[in-house]
């Protein structure tokens, strides 16, 4: 089996800050192969964005700190990269994406410059001319009308949707073989949500670009996945192909997130309890103080490894998926959905309700 | 060039220092202001012009030369070079160094002549001046003629012609209005002018309107004078550059930077080097002056100023702060002469309606007077540098007579118990009374004063909170109160109106103040040593300055006009030592000092008197001093 | 962020409208407490003037105090303080414990605030039992204690001399001035002026500023383009120069230099909250109140001005060091009362003697320094404890 | 834009009249101790004290009524006869050209110096926050703007002038402008007037570079591969810049009015500051005038020139709404 494209291994981000050391990221392994969409899932606070700047080392190092694991992207150790190196990647072959259009573009220069400057920064001989050629081009490309007179408009004169597709015009600059797009389309309506998505779509099919995708919406997960990512409280919980997820999710809290999605339970259901502290996190199963099915096994030790669930591209990380448990006290009888075991009567859910 | 030069050049005019005030100058801190017609003190030993001599010959051995610049730090600069309108100290400086005066005094009743050769008097009443003939203006004025000094006095000082009798009017308000205003004047050759007073006036010679006078040159006025335009003659180029002073002073103008410098070289043609070797003008002018710059530095800041003199930077230092003194005396660069100033400093007591009642009764002032420690406060306060006052007249002055002047505040005289009895004896019969240790009113309330002082000198604030310890030994409570600066004093305290008049200085002696008070500090008076029949505005009842409502019980006002008019010299005296004798009993303020300089000068700097020997009036030769080669 | 309730504590969320009632009893304690305490301050205003012989001192026990109109501005001034700032603050413990909490975080801040307390409370209580430095020509220029000058300096030494040097005593622990006052009540002294102004003017300042911003705020059209460009040409008008000048006419007493400060600098206060207001303005409380017919007067007073409270103190904590160094220049410059012994008149009184008498400009420039310094510490941690931008 | 460029522009002139008519009415309405101590001369010379106090004002223009002396000060604002100073003899205008070259030698290298600086060292500190160089930083900058600028002049001169001998005790105008001399003496004026403003340009700048260091837009620059560098100069700096510009004029101001005046009396130099302490001093009523009007302008136009700034930095700021 050939090296994915971007291979993260046991990666742990931390925060050092007054209050004491929040770790925001605490060992999460995943794979992106070129072409694939993985989607990472999980509450505000999971540690999913902390996961997303980690690649290309985005965040704010003092007080962040990558204090373990590696990233490997193309086969190249990541975190040993200088500064120098970094750059070349950011912008160049790894491509961001970020959530809210209206602050990601700065507001004293036209978008024609942003977008130059993110040609000119990886294409040293681009003329400004030529630069400016291939800025229209991209806005073309991402749906801009009128590309060329808009090109010396100031981003304040777009709407939020056109904003967004002008940060995905930058995050196209370099053509990047990597898409890191951390919730693109939380700030849009949901009309402009769509286009935005059918066009990365489109980008990615055209360029056979891998896309690492931070959402919280699982609506948008079932829209672009082809595997999921499941975090909670910098701890991957679940992880698999999309349809294993939505058809067989196996994690408790990969259930009670399905849960909330309007339409798939017969109410829907908060879960209870917040996040835990990310500076002392609890023993043991990090979800173990909000999970219905607790046992004494999930309050020591460490967080479970990863279990292989069935023999498909899914795993959990849940005692009760340990070889030789007995999973049906999370997945019910019938092995299929009876999360919390609240619920009066099972009612019956198709996995592609959403799709 | 020495101070002692232009001390004498200060015009006697420079009347906002003889006030002891002035704008920046009172608020840089310095109460003493200068104006240095000097005389030597009794004590201080022989006050012959043999003695100045001697002491200026013992520097001639070491051989007089041209060179070397001349500095001296000053605190505040002229407002003006123009003479007609300004008169402080530091305009008076600076004209002084480029233009001489009619004559001036070494001693008293002995003439220096300088522009002026001679003088004759008939009856006291007509007095001629005749001109030196080597006087010119620059070109194109040729020469200085009594033509010029008629003009410039009949259409400028406001002298009358002889064919006029009313007053005229001071159309440009200049300041030697009030000493011309009912003076005739008339040519009576090219060189010679007659003066005709309304009434015979022994001492008129020391009135200044000769004395320290000058004219200006007739064709550079007359233009402004035809038009009565005033801002002309304000803003006329020659006059605000003393472009046209010609070899009339020993040094030629150069530049003036304002807040700065001012600069005068040495003038190449000075009168007085021709007139040399005569009996008035020794020899020693024959090279006058003998720096060949003079610099004025002005530098506010009175450390600044310390600090220059300390770096060796200054030639001479007028009046070092008393508590410099003997750090400054220390240093070996340095020498310092220590000469009198006939400024009094008084508190003054207010007889007006608006001051404590009490204050009109002359045994309620003689206690209070009593009481107060008038050596403390000079060898305290101002650390030893003053002399003690008793009357309006220093010591050392001719008019002031030991035995007709009764002392304050001094040795068997000064004393709380002894005030105490004094006020007791002086309150009996009246409301007030002591009630054990604090004296009363009617009413039992303790005895307040009000004592008001000019702001702008620690050493005035000092006084009051001095008077406030001294007076509660004697059961009174003193309220130092800030009058402000001099102009906000003059306005509050020194004005006064009856029933809402017109304010003026005296308007009638029932006249009151804006504000109330009781005692005031901080208003120096220059007492005239010379000729003190000008302070009779301050001390008659009428006198046009007797801002204290003094009503006196001696008949001071017919002594002062014997001593105006009397033509023989003793009777002159006698009436003056009758009218400060007659001061020193009634106690209209406390005088409580004559200041003193604490002049530093260059250790090479030479030809000034000996030390102790620098008296009132012995800068008359300054510009024959100079700098010894090192 | 913050979590939504820990948001809730602040001055500004205090719900106002919970403190008034209907009719007599609208009332709260707070409001209550402090008119009364007015009052009686405006009771012993009338006895000290009507009462009192001229001039005599105002309470002769427990000890002896002549009140000066400085005094009765600075008590109502501390009334103020301790009804709107401390009371709330003791009624509200949760909200002054998460205060203390965020305000406890910056060290130098704590560490500043006691000092200041010190400072201060001694301003404020040692002129109480300290007799006026006083002069004493026979105590001129003495050094401070542990220190000795040659005894020319000094006109007459009153410590102990040894080898021409003359020591510091224990009587003048900080030495004296060229007038004999001792250093350090002249220093205890000038905490007061520091304190006085410190206080008085900033609440001058605050209660136009705040007044004029919302006024101009809530009114808008031709009242707001009014109280505005009266701001500008204030703002713009050197007003440096009116107080030298009308100090310099009228005499510079204390009282007017305060007066002076506080009826000119208000400006950027007002605009401030003036901006503040126009975004509290559009908010859905106010345009309840609106339309519930609330009085103009009344949506101003009970829903602007306490929603803008927080802008406004950290304004102010920023006003008051740098109004303390004004004083202390003008003060300097000889401009301002020369009856008080201020820190910069003492300062100025040292100046020509620096060579020689060291202390006396060092020593007063030190507290003035550190006082600034303190101030500055505190204002920055209370901006961070109060303003809600701040955050991350 | 152009509307409002015109309206703002006739502010200016409508606020400059009004300062000019507040600045007559309160000289107009204050005493003159030049009168008084003419007329106290007069009097104790003998004089009638109406008489002087007539002549006085009559020589001086002051017979004529409020509303002409009003309308000449007016005219001779706009046609720059701003008058005769009568403490200097010299015309009002001559005197303010002979002052402000001494300002200006220690004020704009100070202001250069400060800016440059402390708009650097804000930066540096807002992008390193909490390291330590930050809180040196901060540590500095709390020491400059508490520390009085009075009293560290003269502490300076003790220590440099008076111990060391390192700087002259005292200005020396006349050595010439561009010597080393010069250079010497102007050191210590321009530290103290530095260190004052450094200290706030550091505090605000770096609190505005704050609200931009943690922006969408700086981190999407570092994501599209943007040194450090090119981000604080380029993505930071340049949006900075206009609440920066503000304080610039602030700073300019600020030296000008308040600075000016203590550096300048402390070290003795002859500049604008000392020239208008001394006009107030000495109640000179055309110079206080004038030395009142430098600041205003100078305020007036900064004002202006800020809000114009306002239109060529921030491309968001609309002028339709003004």
């Amino acid at each position: 089996m050939t090296e994915p494209l971007l291979s993260i291994r046991n990666l742990k981000t931390h925060f050092h800050t007054d209050e004491g050391t929040v770790r925001a990221v605490d060992g999460v392994s995943l794979d992106v192969d070129r072409g694939e969409t993985v989607c990472v899932v999980g509450e505000s606070g999971s540690g999913k964005t902390v996961t997303a700047e980690s690649i290309t080392r985005l965040i704010p190092e003092p007080p962040g700190e990558i204090v373990d694991g590696t990233v490997r992207f193309d086969g190249e150790d990541v975190t040993a990269m200088s500064e120098k190196q970094l750059e070349a990647l950011r912008g160049g072959r790894i491509g961001h994406i970020f959530q809210n259009p209206q602050g990601a573009l700065n507001p004293v220069y036209t978008v024609g410059w942003q977008i130059r400057e993110a040609i000119q920064l990886h294409d040293k001989k681009a003329k400004d001319k030529e630069a400016r050629e291939r800025a229209i081009d991209l806005l073309d490309r991402v749906g801009i009308p009128d590309a060329t007179s808009r090109i010396d408009d100031y981003p304040h004169e777009f709407s939020g949707g056109m904003k967004q597709r002008i940060v995905i015009a930058m995050a196209l600059a370099s053509n990047p073989d990597l898409l890191i797009a951390d919730e693109p389309t939380t700030a849009l309506d949901v009309t402009i949500q769509m286009q935005i998505l059918r066009l990365l779509n489109q980008v990615q099919e055209e360029f056979n670009t891998g896309i690492v995708m931070i959402t919280h919406d699982l609506g948008v997960v079932a829209e672009v996945a082809d595997r999921v990512v499941v975090m909670y409280a910098g701890k991957v919980m679940e992880e698999g192909d999309v349809y294993e997820i939505f058809e067989n999710p196996s994690h408790p809290y990969t259930r009670a997130l399905l849960e909330c999605l309007p339409g798939r339970g017969e109410k829907m259901s908060a879960i209870g309890g917040s996040l835990p502290s990310t500076t002392s996190p609890p023993d043991g199963c990090r979800f173990h103080p909000r999970c219905p099915y607790a046992v004494g096994d999930c309050e020591i030790g460490e967080q479970p490894p990863m279990y292989a669930v069935d023999d498909g591209d899914h795993a959990v990380s849940c005692v009760h998926f340990e070889p030789g448990a007995d999973p049906s006290v999370v997945l019910g009888e019938d092995g299929s959905d009876a999360v919390g075991g609240a619920r009066a009567d099972g009612g019956d859910e198709t996995g592609g309700d959403a799709r | 060039m020495p101070s002692g030069n232009t001390d004498k050049r200060i015009n006697r005019r420079s009347w906002l220092k003889a006030l002891g005030v002035g704008g920046a100058a009172g608020l840089a801190g310095c109460s003493g202001e200068q104006n240095n017609q000097t005389t030597t003190s009794e004590d201080g030993g022989g006050q012959t012009t043999e003695s100045t001599d001697s002491a200026t010959e013992t520097d001639d051995s070491s051989g007089r030369t041209v060179g070397g610049t001349y500095r001296e730090a000053m605190a505040t600069d002229a407002k003006s070079v123009n003479f007609l309108f300004h008169s402080d100290t530091s305009s008076a400086k600076f004209v002084g160094a480029t233009m001489d005066f009619a004559y001036d005094f070494k001693d008293f009743g002995e003439i220096v002549p300088l522009w002026v050769e001679e003088y004759s008097e008939t009856d006291k009443q007509e007095w001629e001046f005749t001109l030196r003939d080597n006087l010119r203006w620059s070109d194109p004025y040729g020469d200085l003629t009594a033509e010029d000094w008629v003009y410039t006095a009949q259409n400028l000082y406001g002298a009358l012609s002889p064919e006029e009798s009313e007053t005229k009017e001071n159309w440009a308000g200049v300041v030697q209005f009030s000493d011309w205003k009912d003076l005739t004047i008339e040519k009576t050759g090219t060189r010679s002018m007659m003066v005709t007073l309304p009434e015979p006036e022994p001492a008129f010679i020391a009135s200044t309107a000769f004395w320290g006078g000058r004219c200006l040159p007739k064709d550079l006025v007359k233009e402004y004078v035809d038009n009565q335009d005033v801002e002309g003659l304000k803003q006329d180029e020659e006059l605000n550059s003393l472009s046209y002073t010609g070899n009339l002073g020993p040094y030629d103008f150069e530049e003036w930077k304002r807040e700065s410098r001012f600069v005068a070289t040495r003038a190449e043609d000075y009168y007085l080097r021709e007139i040399a070797g005569s009996e008035e003008i020794p020899e020693r002018f024959a090279d006058a002056p003998y720096f060949d710059q003079y610099e004025l530095q002005i530098i506010p800041e009175e450390s600044t100023r310390l600090s220059a003199l300390k770096e060796g930077d200054l030639t001479y230092f007028e009046d070092v702060p008393s508590q410099k003194v003997e750090q400054f005396q220390g240093m070996d660069h340095l020498k310092f002469r220590f000469p009198p100033n006939p400024f009094c400093g008084m508190a003054y007591y207010n007889q007006r309606p608006n001051g404590w009642e009490m204050l009109q009764n002359t045994d309620v002032r003689r206690a209070l007077s009593t009481a107060v420690s008038k050596t403390a406060i000079a060898e305290n306060i101002y650390r030893g540098f003053p002399t003690v006052a008793q009357t309006f007249q220093p010591e050392w002055s001719p008019w002031y007579l030991t035995d007709q002047v009764e002392e304050f505040g001094v040795g068997d005289s000064y004393g709380a118990e002894k005030a105490r009895s004094m006020m007791e004896d002086a309150i009996s019969g009246s409301d007030y009374s002591y009630d054990g240790d604090t004296l009363v009113d009617g009413d039992g309330n303790q005895v307040e004063l009000t004592f008001v002082y000019r702001a702008g000198s620690q050493n005035n604030q000092t006084v009051a909170e001095f008077y406030k310890q001294e007076l509660a030994k004697i059961g009174i409570n003193v309220k130092p109160t800030n009058g402000g600066p001099f102009n906000t004093l003059q306005n509050k305290y020194l004005l006064n109106s009856k029933d809402g008049g017109n304010p003026s200085f005296n308007a009638g002696l029932d006249a009151t103040s804006q504000e109330p008070w009781d005692l005031l500090y901080g208003v120096s008076l220059n007492a005239y040593p010379i000729n003190p029949d000008g302070s009779n505005v301050f001390w008659v009842p009428d006198g046009g300055f007797n801002f204290m409502g003094y009503d006196p019980e001696a008949p001071i006002a017919d002594l002062y006009q014997e001593a105006r008019t009397a033509t023989d010299d003793e009777t002159r005296k006698q009436a003056f030592a009758k009218i400060f004798g007659a001061l020193s009993e009634e106690q209209p303020s406390n005088f409580l000092n004559f200041s003193v300089y604490k002049n530093a000068y260059a250790k090479n700097y030479m030809g000034m008197p000996a030390e102790g020997e620098y008296g009132y009036l012995q800068g008359w030769d300054s510009s024959t001093w100079y700098l010894a080669e090192q | 962020m913050m979590g939504g309730e820990d948001y809730r504590d602040r001055f500004e969320d205090i719900d106002w409208d919970d403190m008034q009632r209907s009719g007599l009893d609208s009332l709260t304690t707070q409001t209550a407490g402090f008119l009364a305490s007015l009052g009686v301050v405006a009771l012993l205003l009338v006895y000290d003037y009507v009462v009192v012989a001229n001039d005599g001192p105002t309470f002769t026990t427990p000890f002896e105090w002549d009140v000066t109109q400085l005094d009765w501005l600075l008590v109502v001034t501390l009334l103020t303080v301790v009804f709107f700032a401390v009371y709330p603050l003791y009624d509200n413990p949760r909200m002054s414990r998460r205060y203390w909490r965020e305000f406890r975080k910056n060290r130098a801040a704590v560490v500043s605030g006691v000092f200041l307390v010190g400072i201060f409370g001694l301003g404020l209580v040692g002129p109480l039992f300290i007799a006026k430095p006083d002069l004493n020509v026979l105590a001129q220029y003495q050094p401070p204690v542990f220190l000795s000058v040659p005894e020319s300096t000094v006109g007459t030494c009153v410590g102990p001399v040894s080898d021409g040097m003359c020591h510091g005593t224990w009587q003048y622990p900080l030495g004296t001035t060229g007038q004999g006052k001792g250093i350090m009540k002249s220093v205890i002294y000038g905490m007061r002026v520091s304190l006085e102004v410190g206080l008085i003017t900033p609440l001058i300042i605050i209660i136009i500023g705040t007044a004029v911003g919302t006024v101009a705020a809530y009114s808008g059209g031709i009242v707001d383009e009014l109280l505005m460009r009266y701001v500008d040409i204030q703002l713009t008008f050197p007003t440096f120069f009116l107080y030298l000048l009308l100090l310099y006419l009228y005499g510079g007493t204390l009282f007017l230099l305060i007066v002076i400060f506080g009826i000119t600098s208000w400006g950027s206060t007002a605009r401030l909250v003036r901006s503040e207001a126009l975004q509290r303005r559009e908010e859905e409380y106010i345009q309840a109140a609106q339309s519930a017919g609330a009085s103009e007067f009344w949506v101003i007073r009970k829903h602007l001005v306490p929603n803008v409270s927080n802008t406004v103190i950290t304004n102010a904590s920023l006003l008051i060091p740098s109004l303390i160094l004004f004083e202390a220049a003008f003060s300097f410059l000889g401009l301002g009362d020369p009856t008080v012994p201020s820190w910069g008149q003492v300062i100025s009184a040292g100046r020509s003697d620096i060579d020689t008498a060291w202390w006396i400009s060092t020593i007063p420039g030190v507290f003035l320094f550190t006082t600034v310094l303190a101030l500055n510490f505190v204002g920055d941690a209370l901006r961070d404890a109060l303003d809600p931008r701040a955050e991350d | 834009m152009k509307w409002y460029i015109a309206r703002r522009l006739a502010w200016t002139v409508v606020a400059t009249f009004i300062i000019l008519s507040l600045t007559f009415g309160l000289m107009a309405a204050s005493p003159d101790p030049q009168a008084a101590s003419y007329v106290a001369q007069q009097v104790q010379e003998g004089g009638d004290f109406e008489e002087a106090q007539e002549s006085y004002e009559r020589a001086r223009g002051l017979d004529q009524p409020l509303w002409e002396r009003y309308k000449n000060y007016m005219i001779g604002m706009v046609t720059l006869d701003w008058g005769w100073s009568e403490t200097r003899s010299q015309p009002v205008t001559e005197a303010i050209l002979e002052a402000w070259p001494y300002s200006v030698m220690y004020a704009t290298p100070a202001l250069i110096i400060s800016t440059v600086l402390g708009v650097a060292i804000g930066l540096y500190s807002a992008t390193h926050r909490n390291s330590l160089e930050d809180y040196a930083a901060s540590a500095f900058a709390f020491f400059g703007i508490s520390i009085p600028d009075f009293w560290f002049g003269i502490l300076m001169i003790l220590i440099f002038g008076v111990w060391l001998g390192w700087i002259p005790i005292y200005y020396h105008s006349d050595v010439p402008w561009f010597s080393l001399q010069n250079v010497q003496q102007l050191i210590a004026p321009t530290l103290v007037v530095t260190l004052s403003s450094i200290a706030s340009e550091m505090r605000f700048s770096r609190a505005t570079a704050l609200e931009y260091v943690n922006a969408e837009f700086v981190k999407t620059a570092k994501a599209k591969g943007a040194d450090s560098w090119r981000r604080v100069t380029r993505h930071i700096f340049r949006p900075a810049l206009v609440p920066l510009s503000t304080i610039l004029v602030g700073d300019i101001l600020n030296i000008v009015l308040v600075s000016s005046y203590l550096v300048e009396v402390v070290f003795g130099i002859p500049g604008l500051g000392q020239l208008s302490y001394k006009a107030i001093i000495q109640q000179d009523v055309a110079l206080v005038l004038a030395t009142v009007l430098i600041p205003t302008f100078i305020a007036i136009v900064g004002n202006l020139f800020q809000d114009l700034a306002y239109t060529v930095l921030d491309p968001r700021i609309s002028y339709g709404e003004r």
